[in-house]
């Protein structure tokens, strides 16, 4: 149905070249809801300034995140898929995030396998006190997909 | 059954081709059960030509079609004396008729059809009509009620006869047709709930298969249109069969996944019929030599 | 046929006489040459002259039988009686690797080992098909001077009529045309077979007579060797393996492990993929099976066997047995006990993939897969 | 000029203005028909038959129906192109013809525009089989190695190698062709290329004809099923329906695996589904290979499954191919190209339903 995630990773949305010309990319940044997404927050009041391109999705524990999330936006067209939690200890659920921990260390290691960019999909941890974490990361992933450019491989392909 | 494929229009879609819908307009959303799970889409065609190479007969159904979500098979509960407009009453069950029940009127979909046989209206001339159903399979029959009360229409039936159940007074679909039907001479209308409402309630209580014994139609001359849950069917049969009605004179309807529905994507067989274009409408005796597969 | 052949009718026709059993799943003689194929016989059918001696052995028996014990064990969720009827019993012929499936869906409880009752075949290993067919196009074009052989069937470069195995191991086989060509089987045996690091069936109720063939070495450098390509290498060689690809769903129906009532490429209510041949719905379809794999594969490649269109999928299911066993020091074997390694987790694990904006840049850690990562743990109660 | 020889390197000249496919392979093993693009063109001749089947050109896989944005539908032109083929089997343009019927117009009062077009803008040069493999069973089904159903041109090798031959001297030894002209659209295609060709001599022909009568011949001998289904079709089909019940489908279908690799390599099975896919509003609808063998072919909305296990699923497939399809079209929808029996992973042989109920077919004549 229409309210369903994973149909909702659309980057599409996002414009992708400013009037000057120069190619923004566009992230997914999948954030657990007690701790990332409260440091984007963070980073937000504070008026820390980060690129503008990223299009936040709040999850309740970075462990929810499942790869086929992590697909679908790259088939749906974003450059860069970033999916942080609370960092190791600090789980809101108490293991959440160990658990994801592993999930994760395999879905970097395999999607490079197939010759994805390691830039693309990257994980990290990010606290509610971190507002500046939150935003350097960002500004971290943004440049990271600019050097590697406009994302090709799986996406689909439709009118 | 009745009418040949050949002899109704071959081109079930725009331009010639049966998979590209006709643009319609949805006009009106009716809610029609207080569980607000059936709604009734009145659509209107975009272009005339298109209207007019819709024609069909009760019994048929159509591919109602929601770009981005895919298609799916209605029966048309409209008749075809209601030329403005066509009705589709629609279950939310899965993705197709939830975007449709999340639709606002003036949004614009598709319609491929018509599809499918009709009712058998050549043997149902001059005969006593008996019609049985019960939730939301109502819709077909009533098409085929309204089509056989048109004033042009009604001389060449009999006596009419209709029972129509559901669970509860609220789940009664098409109330403003039945209070009508109710008051009119034509048709002798019968009503009933599975158990007592606890509400005012002039009708009928009792399931449909008993309801149908109790009330005991006639079978002399007369044919049955049955439309209902495979339960209801199950046990209603054996009550026509004891009134006298022969196999031949029940006629039912079926539902199978379709996605095509022109006989060529291949899954909606039962045996060697398919169910979009040998059916939707079979009678018993025709059913009951096909594999239980639906 | 394998000596063996005869124990293990002898086993199942015990198991049959003792009524321990109500089914047998062994192999039965294919109808192709180099092929035997799944053979069911129920204790009704095992009375009858001539059932039990259906059951072959020999080095085409490569199907991984475990794939069809679910279809017996299902598990019904939240069933609060308890079951009415008992659960069929049993008697499975077993590989090491169809073992190692049991003990898998043991403990995804999709088996109930006690109604099981494994017969195991110390297994010497399977003769792969492709191999052979490849080996004798190539014999017969250096034998038959001025021209190639008969081809055979779906593309096969030629075609095999006939094939005998002998006691000391070597495959003989007749082309059409009647040429004979022979190989030791060590030569033609499947690569996991060569591969394989655990061919003794440990933990089967009755062990017929026999050594497995001596350890293998896992088959992992062929995986360090592909992560040393570049990116745009594995990438290039992903994307044509993956243009052959037809969505028949072999690869996952052959799985054992692949046990889902409902794939999530199958969910229409969330629709993840298309039901196209688009490279990305394809690529996203096997990406996702596999990692679906991760801590649970037995290396048996079914998968690989199973693709009409001769995928290499055994590269990417390999892969992610090395990752799980080198981040987790995991290896889905014998144990009922070990627990899964994703179902599980150590505060020991390995962060070093992880984007840290106060470190240097470096695009998050582990890069390309390549090698063990920083530290090893292992998992909990293994 | 109905029968004309070309020599091989030829044979891409052929090509014309539009697209032009032939046997190829692809990487790995795998061999399909493959459009070729440029000259010169590499045509595989080695081949016992193709792995994927002759309908993905015309019936491909993926096929875009029409296009949307938002509640705009733009429909998408039907292909209007030319095709050549070359090199069908003549068991895969046997199942050409068994597909036109079911795509026609008169099959169930509509048509198929897609596939109706194609193969109007289409002449298809079939290859006469002069080495069948072991599992070819095309005589059972009404067919032949040099089968001239659904071709236009049909061809042969000439000096191809005798079948049986002790030294097998290469399928494609021989460089020159024979082409017999079958339908109007070949004969132009002849006419269209006549420095192409040259006339046929009446040895050549004998040796063409020697070399169908010993292959068919061969066919008859590598699996003679005890029956021959395109003669008895009507004894088929009485022998057919009351198997519906019959309980030896659970021990034929015991080992399948349910996977569609049968129906998806099979050249006349067609089913298909229709999918929406769209990224926000704008998307396209295609139409897409489907299988019967697959839980989610027949499964209602509301969750009831008329075919809920394999045995059904399978029992359908078998019963489409001898009962169904011999009610609603007059024949069989199989050609005996055995790729359903080397694509199964389990080795599940449609030879062993035939056999199953060549029995009864068998009985009625010993009765008779």
């Amino acid at each position: 149905m229409s309210q369903s995630a994973p149909q909702h990773i659309h980057a599409e949305e996002l414009a992708t070249v400013e009037p000057g010309g120069e190619w923004h990319p566009k992230i997914v940044a999948f954030l657990c809801n007690w701790c990332s997404y409260a440091g984007a927050d963070l980073a937000g009041v504070s008026r820390l300034q980060y690129g503008p391109n990223v299009r936040i999705i709040r999850v309740p524990c970075s462990a929810r995140v499942n790869p086929q999330f992590i697909m679908k936006a790259l088939q749906n067209g974003a450059d860069g898929v970033l999916v942080s939690g609370c960092h190791p200890g600090d789980c809101h659920y108490i293991s959440g995030n160990l658990v994801a921990r592993r999930k994760f260390t395999l879905t970097k290691r395999f999607l490079e396998f197939f010759g994805i960019e390691p830039e693309r999909v990257q994980f990290s941890w990010v606290s509610a006190s971190e507002g500046g974490r939150f935003s350097e990361l960002m500004n971290r992933v943004i440049a990271d997909v600019k050097r590697v450019g406009p994302a090709r491989r799986l996406v689909k392909n439709l009118p | 059954m009745n009418t040949s494929v050949s002899e109704r229009n071959a081109t079930a879609g725009r331009a010639g081709n049966p998979y590209i819908p006709y643009p319609v307009t949805i006009a009106e959303i009716t809610v029609e059960n207080e569980a607000r799970d059936l709604k009734t889409f009145k659509l209107v065609f975009e272009n005339e030509e298109d209207r007019s190479a819709f024609a069909y007969l009760p019994g048929q159904f159509a591919e109602v079609s929601v770009l981005g979500t895919g298609e799916s098979p209605f029966g048309i509960a409209s008749s075809p004396t209601e030329e403005d407009y066509l009705l589709f009453t629609v279950k939310l069950t899965g993705t197709v008729t939830a975007e449709l029940h999340a639709s606002e009127p003036g949004r614009r979909i598709g319609v491929r059809g018509p599809l499918g046989n009709t009712f058998p209206w050549d043997r149902l001339e001059g005969k006593d009509i008996v019609i049985v159903s019960g939730g939301f399979a109502f819709t077909t029959l009533r098409s085929a009620i309204t089509y056989m009360l048109a004033p042009e229409n009604r001389k060449k039936y009999g006596n009419i006869f209709a029972l129509y159940g559901a669970r509860s007074p609220g789940e009664l679909m098409y109330k403003k047709e039945l209070a009508a039907w109710k008051d009119s001479q034509d048709i002798q209308l019968h009503l009933a709930v599975d158990r007592d409402p606890g509400e005012p309630w002039d009708g009928k209580v009792g399931l449909v298969p008993n309801v149908l014994r109790e009330l005991a139609p006639k079978a002399a001359n007369a044919i049955a249109m049955v439309c209902g849950p495979p339960i209801m069917i199950r046990f209603t049969i054996p009550v026509l069969q004891e009134l006298g009605f022969a196999k031949e004179d029940i006629i039912l309807s079926l539902e199978n996944r379709m996605k095509c529905g022109i006989g060529k994507c291949g899954r909606c067989n039962v045996g060697a019929k398919y169910v979009c274009v040998d059916g939707p409408v079979f009678s018993f005796a025709e059913l009951e030599k096909l594999p239980p597969e639906y | 046929m394998d000596s063996r052949t005869e124990e293990i009718r002898q086993a199942a026709r015990k198991l049959f006489a003792e009524d321990k059993i109500d089914l047998f799943i062994g192999f039965e003689a294919g109808t192709l040459p180099l092929r035997s194929r799944p053979c069911f016989i129920s204790a009704r059918e095992a009375g009858e002259d001539g059932a039990v001696e259906r059951l072959v052995w020999d080095s085409f028996c490569a199907n991984n039988l475990a794939a069809y014990l679910q279809k017996y064990h299902e598990n019904e969720p939240n069933r609060r009686k308890p079951r009415e009827k008992p659960y069929p019993r049993i008697g499975i012929a077993a590989k090491a690797c169809d073992l190692r499936s049991i003990v898998a869906l043991t403990k995804e409880r999709q088996v109930q080992r006690d109604s099981l009752v494994v017969v195991g075949i110390p297994c010497r290993g399977m003769i792969d098909r492709r191999k052979v067919e490849a080996a004798a196009a190539a014999g017969a074009a250096a034998d038959s001077a001025g021209g190639s052989a008969h081809p055979g069937p779906g593309g096969a470069p030629v075609e095999i009529l006939a094939h005998r195995e002998s006691e000391d191991g070597v495959l003989e086989v007749t082309l059409r045309g009647g040429q004979t060509l022979s190989w030791p089987r060590e030569e033609v045996l499947q690569a996991c077979c060569l591969e394989c690091r655990l061919p003794a069936p440990e933990g089967a109720d009755v062990v017929v007579s026999g050594e497995a063939r001596k350890p293998g070495d896992g088959g992992y450098a062929r995986i360090q060797e592909f992560e040393a390509k570049s990116l745009e290498e594995r990438w290039e060689y992903f994307r044509g393996e993956l243009a052959r690809c037809i969505r028949c769903n072999a690869c996952r129906q052959a799985c054992p492990t692949c046990w889902c009532k409902e794939c999530f490429a199958e969910q229409t209510d969330l629709k993840w993929i298309g039901v196209g041949t688009e490279p990305s719905d394809t690529m996203f379809f096997q990406i996702i099976r596999i990692f679906h794999q991760a801590g649970r594969c037995v290396e048996c490649d079914a998968c690989y066997r199973a693709c009409p269109m001769g995928i290499d999928l055994r590269l990417y299911t390999k892969k992610i047995v090395k990752d799980v066993e080198e981040a987790f020091g995991y290896l889905p074997g014998f144990d009922p006990e070990a627990a899964p390694p994703l179902t599980t987790f150590s505060e020991k694990d390995t962060d070093s993939f992880i984007t840290d904006p106060d470190k240097p840049a470096g695009a998050g850690g582990d890069g390309a897969g390549a090698g063990p990562a920083g530290h090893e743990t292992h998992a909990k109660g293994h | 000029m109905d029968r004309a020889t070309i020599r091989k390197e030829d044979i891409p000249k052929l090509k014309g203005e539009g697209k032009f496919f032939a046997p190829g392979r692809k990487a790995g093993d795998a061999t399909a028909f493959v459009e070729l693009v440029e000259e010169p063109a590499e045509i595989l001749y080695e081949y016992g038959n193709v792995r994927v089947p002759l309908k993905q050109v015309f019936f491909p896989q993926t096929e875009v129906l029409c296009e949307y944005d938002f509640d705009e539908i733009t429909e998408v032109p039907l292909p209007t192109e030319s095709i050549v083929v070359f090199g069908a089997r003549p068991c895969d343009t046997r199942a050409l013809a068994q597909l036109d019927a079911v795509f026609s117009p008169e099959y169930k009062g509509h048509p198929d525009p897609y596939y109706l077009r194609r193969r109007e803008n289409s002449v298809v040069i079939a290859l006469a089989c002069s080495l069948p493999c072991g599992s070819c069973f095309c005589t059972v089904t009404g067919g032949g190695p040099a089968d001239r159903e659904g071709a236009d041109i049909l061809a042969h090798e000439l000096g191809a190698a005798e079948p049986g031959a002790a030294k097998p001297g290469a399928a494609g030894s021989g460089d020159t062709l024979l082409f017999e002209a079958l339908t109007d659209k070949g004969r132009a295609l002849l006419e269209a290329h006549g420095e192409l060709f040259a006339e046929a001599q009446a040895g050549q022909i004998e040796t063409a004809q020697k070399a169908a009568a010993a292959a068919e011949a061969k066919v008859r001998e590598l699996n003679d099923l005890g029956v021959d289904l395109g003669a008895e079709l009507d004894a088929l089909k009485r022998n057919m329906d009351p198997l519906f019940e019959d309980s030896r489908w659970s021990g034929l279908t015991d080992s399948c695996i349910g996977c569609g690799a049968c129906t998806y390599l099979c050249p006349t099975c067609y089913c298909f589904d229709i999918a929406d896919e769209s990224r926000l509003y704008k998307g396209r609808r295609i139409r897409t290979w489907d299988s019967c063998q697959f839980p989610l072919f027949t499964r209602h909305a509301s969750g009831h499954n008329p075919r809920t296990n394999k045995k059904e699923r399978l029992r359908q497939r078998f019963m489409h191919k001898f009962s169904y399809a011999v009610e609603n079209n007059e024949d069989v929808l199989c050609v005996g190209c055995g790729r359903c029996i080397t694509a199964c992973p389990v080795n599940l042989d449609i030879r062993d339903v035939i056999r199953a109920f060549a029995k009864g077919i068998q009985s009625e004549h010993v009765s008779q």
